[in-house]
């Protein structure tokens, strides 16, 4: 098993917590992982993505090029990396922030209007972790429980309310019909 | 008679302008969002403003045009 | 122990915390931040100092003064900011002071990028500075290595009392990994014979020093010098190969463009291509001997790096130029693909058939 | 209606990368309309910082030359020194200017550099992702000082237009903020000033302003105004600090001339 | 009869390389003769500079480290941080502190870095040949001002205890001359306040001396102490420009302990 | 023109002077100091800016802000302030603005010694500075062709748009030959295309810059420097050689030492043995064609220099390693004889008869 | 009784001491170079030296040790 | 012709300045010269030497090792130098400052108490002229003609005067008998 996945969009947007959460649920799981992320130099609102991948096998380069699942959270993002995406590949994309449709029918598109969700839901810059519930409930690469596990790892004891909200986003995702 | 405008996709939703506003017309609108997914500054009541720049000059990014 | 996800940046300020580092003195610079961030919070609680410092050259002469009392010291910089430590770093070797040098490089000249690259294997190996001198060059490939190299990184350092420089970049600082720390003896070479911690009037004074006004005299020093150089390149070269027993494409690549490489090289063999990966873990010493015999049935050499081909000359003198060596590289920030890499060894293949 | 209010010409009209809230971007403006209204765009050449304004060189319509991180003012110099008849500045952030070049600084002030220094102070490092500048609060968590600045151990945060007022070549050193409208027209009232002492050869001006760093502070950026009218004004007082004829007030040195040896 | 007055013991019984009539030499046996009154020699680590002083390795009997031209400040904040039980020192020329240096200066100040500067001013370059000071006098006569310094291209002087003085982590800053007896005693005195702030943890202490270098201000051993006296201290008054203890000055400061951000 | 007696420093300075060298930003070390201080005398009263900066950081980067207007321009220094301009002359490079840069070395590593060097062979040619890039080095052996090669740096520099090195050292800096000047006509490359003097409202604004946050941009960038790079390396490569056409010893040195080679060439001769003298005039670009058509007879390659060894390598490379390159040098400020070299060179015309 | 006496081979001549002494006891001598070539300072009249070693205060090289 | 010469003594005693004056001697008389100093980080009273390489040849080499003329003004460079003579050359030795002498036969050597002599005629510093005077007496290497010349040349307007003391010292130095 091996999945080479990429979430791209703003800085500020949690790419790299999302990414983060992925990579803690495969290290539970005793796999070979990497994690990288890429970004410009400004804090907030520049472009910012993650590669993570996911294999029994030692991992070689730790970029994702051609990924097998996407998480997109902005427009320029998803022109960018939906054309390389793996032939039989999954997108989840934001289509609260993203108006583009692709016309690639070798991959299966979801769109999720995250942030809308999120926002309504009183889970402001939820839309991350929206996006990767409906990634796990397309894919069941990793159970809710073992997204938990990531989330406590990774969540400083003073902001540990947060784990129930996010927890909540997730089962938004993955609700979503749409 | 004075006018004032916010660069729609310019915006970044930053609300400087309306703590700066002595007219108290200038706040963030929850419908729109821009290209860069922000919901920016208008003006509530176009017939308060003054044409005082205050707001412009408060604005970080340029994104407030007046006119008079 | 259980094996915990980190960036390269960080695991690397654990394991110099482990390794017995007392002292760090650095200055914020992309893509390195995570390192002294993770010591700026560690440190106090853990018995050491941490030391924002005015600037990379003060850092790197805040080295040489806790170096020079025989603490184990360490400062760490991208691109940039280890061009501003080179003046430092030639006393910190003209000195003979050991201390760990960290370059999480990135792209340049100038200013250049804050993506990976390996635009500064020359400095490293060759001008980190004037004078007649070289560092002990480390360059891990993943997140594990870069672990153990700090542990020895130190360890050599004191042992032959020079600089020794851990080669990282943006790639393998910025990348999480799981990784696992050994148990590590924090061991501490004996400095009594030199170190200034004080006579306490029990002794004659030590001098920490690099100047010899008489021309002979300093002749001298650089001549026992190169003779400890001379040791090391006998002693502590290493490399890593890779299914080179008998390959006859032979990739060379250190720190993170080794892993590409890999890929590739195993695209390649998928595909039928007899194709190795010869990779030096020391840049200085560069692993001469090593490189021969695993080249001994390569029909060609292909050096892949994140610039534009600095390591090449050390391949072609260490094959004593008898094997032709190409390059392909890219530079300011790019990361080669193992496809673009696939691609030349493929062409590589064609022509050497 | 005309418009009455609309982005200097010498700003460029493309977006600024800053964060929402940011207020270089006030600053920006600040120094474009100076320029724009002393109609000096043509004539002037800017010096970016490494810092988060590193892409100034994007948003001044004048000539603009990139200097290394601190080396602005030395940079400045250079052009100045081949170029006299250019106006010439720098916009520098508080790590750029008072960390890793307070030599460069400290020297142009010294020497009575014929530049103007716009100095951007918002107490940390906003672009390499909020460490500790040498103007961090004492007690400020950053994330190298992460229990908050100690001064035993980290230091004492540097006041520069105190340190630069006392310098012989200092022309103006002064402390503005943009936290209000009024404060923000004293600010570019003083970039003008800064700009005219340079037409006039009146030496070194700096014009230090205090500004904000919402996203390091982890603050809204009108929490961020907060911040810096409650905790940062009071610690780094507003204010004119020199302001002086450069030439009269060093009357008494300027006629040592000749051979004293 | 007994010896009432020889060589101190910390000062190594060898022929210093100094000019005839420099007053290097005073300086070197003032800071031996505080270390050896204190009892310190076994225990103090001394920071050599670049310049005339850059052999003070072979006369200083305590453990002494050479710095790059500039750095001792850092070099001496490396050993103090590593060993704080140490007394470290440096001793430093003019251009070595307040021209190369200025940075290593400034921050180990405003750092409260607790450890003691000698800083010789004798207002040029005397080791590589008589090259104007960042303190060259206005008109001084030097190998790269021939015409005699001209503030408005090369600068004005830079008053290094009057700058330090502003910053918070500065505990002295003490400026004294070595052209007379009386003043060769306050230079004394002050260089063991120097040291005793040190041993109380109460942060940087500078002494700045005034200095001759009859060989590059082509003057003859007691012409230059007239100069001295006539024009170098009129120009930099003596004096103690600060003398607190810094964690009473700033308690307000250390107050500000944990989070605020 | 009347000859007149000069040290290599201040047949340098004029010489910059007559090429149209406009500004100088400099901070004193020996053995360059005569340099600054000739210039400090002359630039005033002949148009130029003398501005001794308040340390060589602050130097390289007024000239990087002075070239950045399109000015001729220079700045000076020995090793250890060579080292503190790296960051500068990476940024000056990244940013394609022509300087010229004067290295009078000294021995080193660190403080070192103040005696003559030519330890800094490596870092002039591969390290100085982060990144990839390069400099053009020029390396003259007499007083005159200090001169003549001033005046080239600065046209090549134009021509180019690259930093141009002129490698001197402590023995030509100090040392005064008659010399004479030549007729100089200071010619000024365009450089409306991108200097920074002020838009007049009359262009888009001109940027000289170094950073390309975009990888991609930035490996552009760089690509389009080494093209010129490239350019540089088929026009511009210079050698002298001096009985080479028979000789089956060819000694390499360049600078300073190749006076001492040339000396024991002489001796060597007297003495029957087949010795020429191969002086590379450019060190980067290194001549490789003219060196190995110097040596179609050699037997054997004698490297001679004032360091450890650092232009083997280039010999090696030039060579493909074809002839046998063995080493001769003195260092820290130690100048060999030309007894000392005559030795080496009988010894090899032993072993290569 | 006090006795000022100059190391013969480390005084540089540089005159400093003559200034100092408050009896106006030192001068340099004109016979005897020391090794260093230099005609060195010395004490003119033994008797007078009252031992306040002003001269040695003065003396950049050590040169003078004062006995009492 | 050529000559290697070698002028040697502390800093300050004129050493360069001499090596200098020869330098200029052979300029007019258009030969090949090199000149090169070698010295302490002292200003004054370090060691302190002088090359000069006069030859109707390209000179390679333009250290002196082994002088066929020694102008030396001190004990320790007396020491250092004198066993480096090339048989048959000249030694000038200031012998106000040197008490040591040498038992090469192979070599001339001429003591002259230079410095005395210049001190008693009111020429501080003169020593090195007056040896300079002696080596040009026993040598003719140049005429007193073409040192004032050098002299002229070298002597900046405001410090004319000395140009008189400065030959009268060489002619102290040629007329000393010994
Ligand atoms: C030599 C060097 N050291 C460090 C850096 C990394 N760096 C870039 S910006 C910066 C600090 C910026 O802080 P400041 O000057 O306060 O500007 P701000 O971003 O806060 O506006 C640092 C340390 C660099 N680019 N070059
Ligand atoms: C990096 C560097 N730059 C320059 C020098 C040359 N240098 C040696 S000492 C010195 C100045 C010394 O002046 P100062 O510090 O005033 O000491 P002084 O000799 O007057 O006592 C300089 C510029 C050097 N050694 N290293
Ligand atoms: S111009 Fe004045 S009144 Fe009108 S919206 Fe802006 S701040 Fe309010
Ligand atoms: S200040 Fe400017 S950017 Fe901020 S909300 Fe108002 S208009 Fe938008
Ligand atoms: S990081 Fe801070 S200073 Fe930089 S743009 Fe964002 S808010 Fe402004
Ligand atoms: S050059 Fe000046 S400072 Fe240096 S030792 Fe001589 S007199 Fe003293
Ligand atoms: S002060 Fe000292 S060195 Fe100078 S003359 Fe007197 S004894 Fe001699
Ligand atoms: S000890 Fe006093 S009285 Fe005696 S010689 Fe010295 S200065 Fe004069
Ligand atoms: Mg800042
Ligand atoms: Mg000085």
């Amino acid at each position: 098993m091996t999945h080479e996945i990429l979430l791209a969009g703003f800085g500020g947007q949690g790419i790299l917590f999302a990414g983060k959460l992925l990579a803690y649920c495969a290290l539970f799981e005793g796999k070979e992982i990497s994690w990288l992320p890429s970004y410009g130099p400004e804090m907030r609102g520049g472009k910012c993505n993650c590669s993570v991948c996911i294999s029994d096998e030692p991992i070689g380069s730790p970029q994702v090029l051609e990924p097998d699942l996407l998480v997109v959270l902005n427009g320029p993002s998803f022109e960018a990396f939906v054309p390389n995406v793996k032939p039989g590949g999954k997108v989840f994309a934001d289509s609260s922030m993203i108006d583009a449709k692709t016309d690639r029918t070798d991959i299966e598109t979801f769109y999720v209007p995250a942030t809308q969700l999120a926002d309504d839901n009183n889970l402001a810059k939820g839309a991350n972790i929206v996006l990767l519930g409906k990634l796990l409930h397309e894919t069941g690469i990793f159970t809710f429980e073992t997204v938990r596990k990531a989330l406590e790892k990774n969540t400083p004891a003073k902001r540990a309310h947060t784990i129930d909200n996010n927890m909540r986003a997730l089962q938004l995702g993955a609700d979503y019909a749409g | 008679m004075a006018k004032m405008s916010v660069i729609f996709d310019r915006c970044k939703g930053c609300e400087l302008c309306t703590t700066a506003c002595p007219k108290q017309i200038v706040a963030i609108q929850h419908e729109k969002r821009n290209k860069e997914g922000v919901f920016t500054a208008y003006c509530t009541d176009e017939s308060k403003c003054i044409g005082c720049a205050m707001c412009a000059m408060m604005c970080p990014d340029c994104a407030i045009v007046i006119e008079k | 122990m259980e094996k915990v996800l980190m960036k390269g940046n960080e695991a690397l300020a654990e394991a110099a915390i482990r390794a017995g580092c007392k002292c760090f003195f650095g200055y914020p610079i992309t893509p390195q931040t995570e390192l002294s961030e993770y010591l700026s919070k560690q440190m106090p609680k853990r018995g050491g100092v941490f030391l924002q410092a005015e600037s990379e050259v003060a850092a790197i002469n805040m080295v040489l003064g806790a170096a020079g009392t025989g603490t184990r010291v360490m400062t760490s910089s991208s691109s940039p900011g280890i061009s501003l430590k080179s003046e430092g770093i030639s006393y910190i070797a003209g000195s003979d002071v050991p201390c760990l040098i960290v370059n999480v490089e990135r792209g340049g000249p100038g200013l250049g990028s804050i993506q990976p690259s390996q635009q500064d294997y020359w400095q490293a190996t060759k001008g980190l500075g004037h004078g007649d001198f070289r560092l002990i060059i480390l360059a891990p490939n993943s997140v594990q290595e870069v672990v153990n190299l700090v542990v020895r990184a130190f360890d050599l350092g004191e042992k032959y009392r020079v600089p020794v420089m851990l080669l990282s970049d943006g790639l393998l600082g910025q990348m999480m990994e799981p990784v696992e720390f050994p148990e590590i003896k924090a061991s501490q070479a004996d400095n009594s014979s030199w170190a200034a911690t004080g006579t306490k009037m029990q002794r004659e004074h030590h001098i920490v020093n690099s100047l010899y006004i008489e021309a002979n005299d300093l002749e001298a020093q650089v001549r026992a010098r190169y003779e400890r150089y001379a040791q090391i390149e006998a002693n502590e070269a290493e490399a890593e190969t890779y299914l080179c027993d008998d390959a006859e494409i032979v990739i060379t690549a250190f720190g993170a463009t080794s892993r590409i490489a890999k890929s590739a090289v195993n695209k390649a063999r998928a595909e039928g291509i007899k194709a190795g990966l010869f990779r030096p873990v020391t840049l200085w010493p560069f692993p001469k001997a090593q490189l021969l015999d695993a080249t001994k049935n390569a029909k060609a050499v292909l050096s892949v790096e994140m610039n534009m081909g600095q390591m090449v000359d050390d391949v072609k003198l260490a094959l004593d130029c008898k094997i032709p060596v190409s390059f392909y590289g890219r530079t300011g920030g790019v990361i080669p693909s193992p496809n673009e890499v696939l691609d030349q060894i493929r062409k590589l293949n064609g022509g050497a058939q | 209606m005309a418009v009455v209010f609309e982005r200097p010409h010498s700003l460029c009209d493309v977006r600024l990368h800053y964060c929402a809230g940011c207020t270089h971007g006030i600053i920006h403006r600040l120094v474009a309309e100076v320029i724009d209204e002393m109609g000096i765009e043509g004539d002037t050449v800017g010096v970016c910082p490494v810092g988060c304004s590193v892409f100034a060189y994007n948003y001044f319509n004048c000539d603009m030359i990139e200097a290394p991180h601190g080396r602005a003012p030395a940079v400045a110099t250079g052009v100045k020194r081949a170029r006299p008849d250019l106006n010439v500045f720098t916009y520098q952030g508080d790590g750029d200017l008072a960390a890793i070049g307070t030599a460069e600084t400290v020297h142009a002030a010294t020497r009575g550099e014929n530049i103007v220094v716009i100095f951007v102070n918002n107490g940390t490092y906003g672009m390499t992702g909020g460490q500790m500048a040498p103007t961090t609060l004492p007690g400020q968590v950053t994330t190298t000082t992460p229990y908050g600045r100690d001064p035993k151990t980290a230091g004492y945060p540097v006041r520069v237009c105190e340190m630069l007022s006392t310098l012989s070549g200092t022309a103006l050193a002064v402390r503005t903020a943009v936290d209000t409208v009024p404060h923000i027209r004293e600010t570019k009232k003083m970039i003008r000033k800064a700009f005219e002492n340079q037409q006039k050869g009146n030496g070194f001006s700096i014009v230090e302003v205090l500004s904000t760093c919402p996203s390091n502070w982890g603050l809204t950026p009108k929490e961020s105004i907060k911040r810096l009218q409650e905790e940062c004004i009071p610690y780094y007082p507003l204010g004119v600090y020199k302001d002086v004829d450069i030439n009269e007030a060093n009357a008494a040195l300027l006629n040592k001339g000749g051979e004293t040896k």
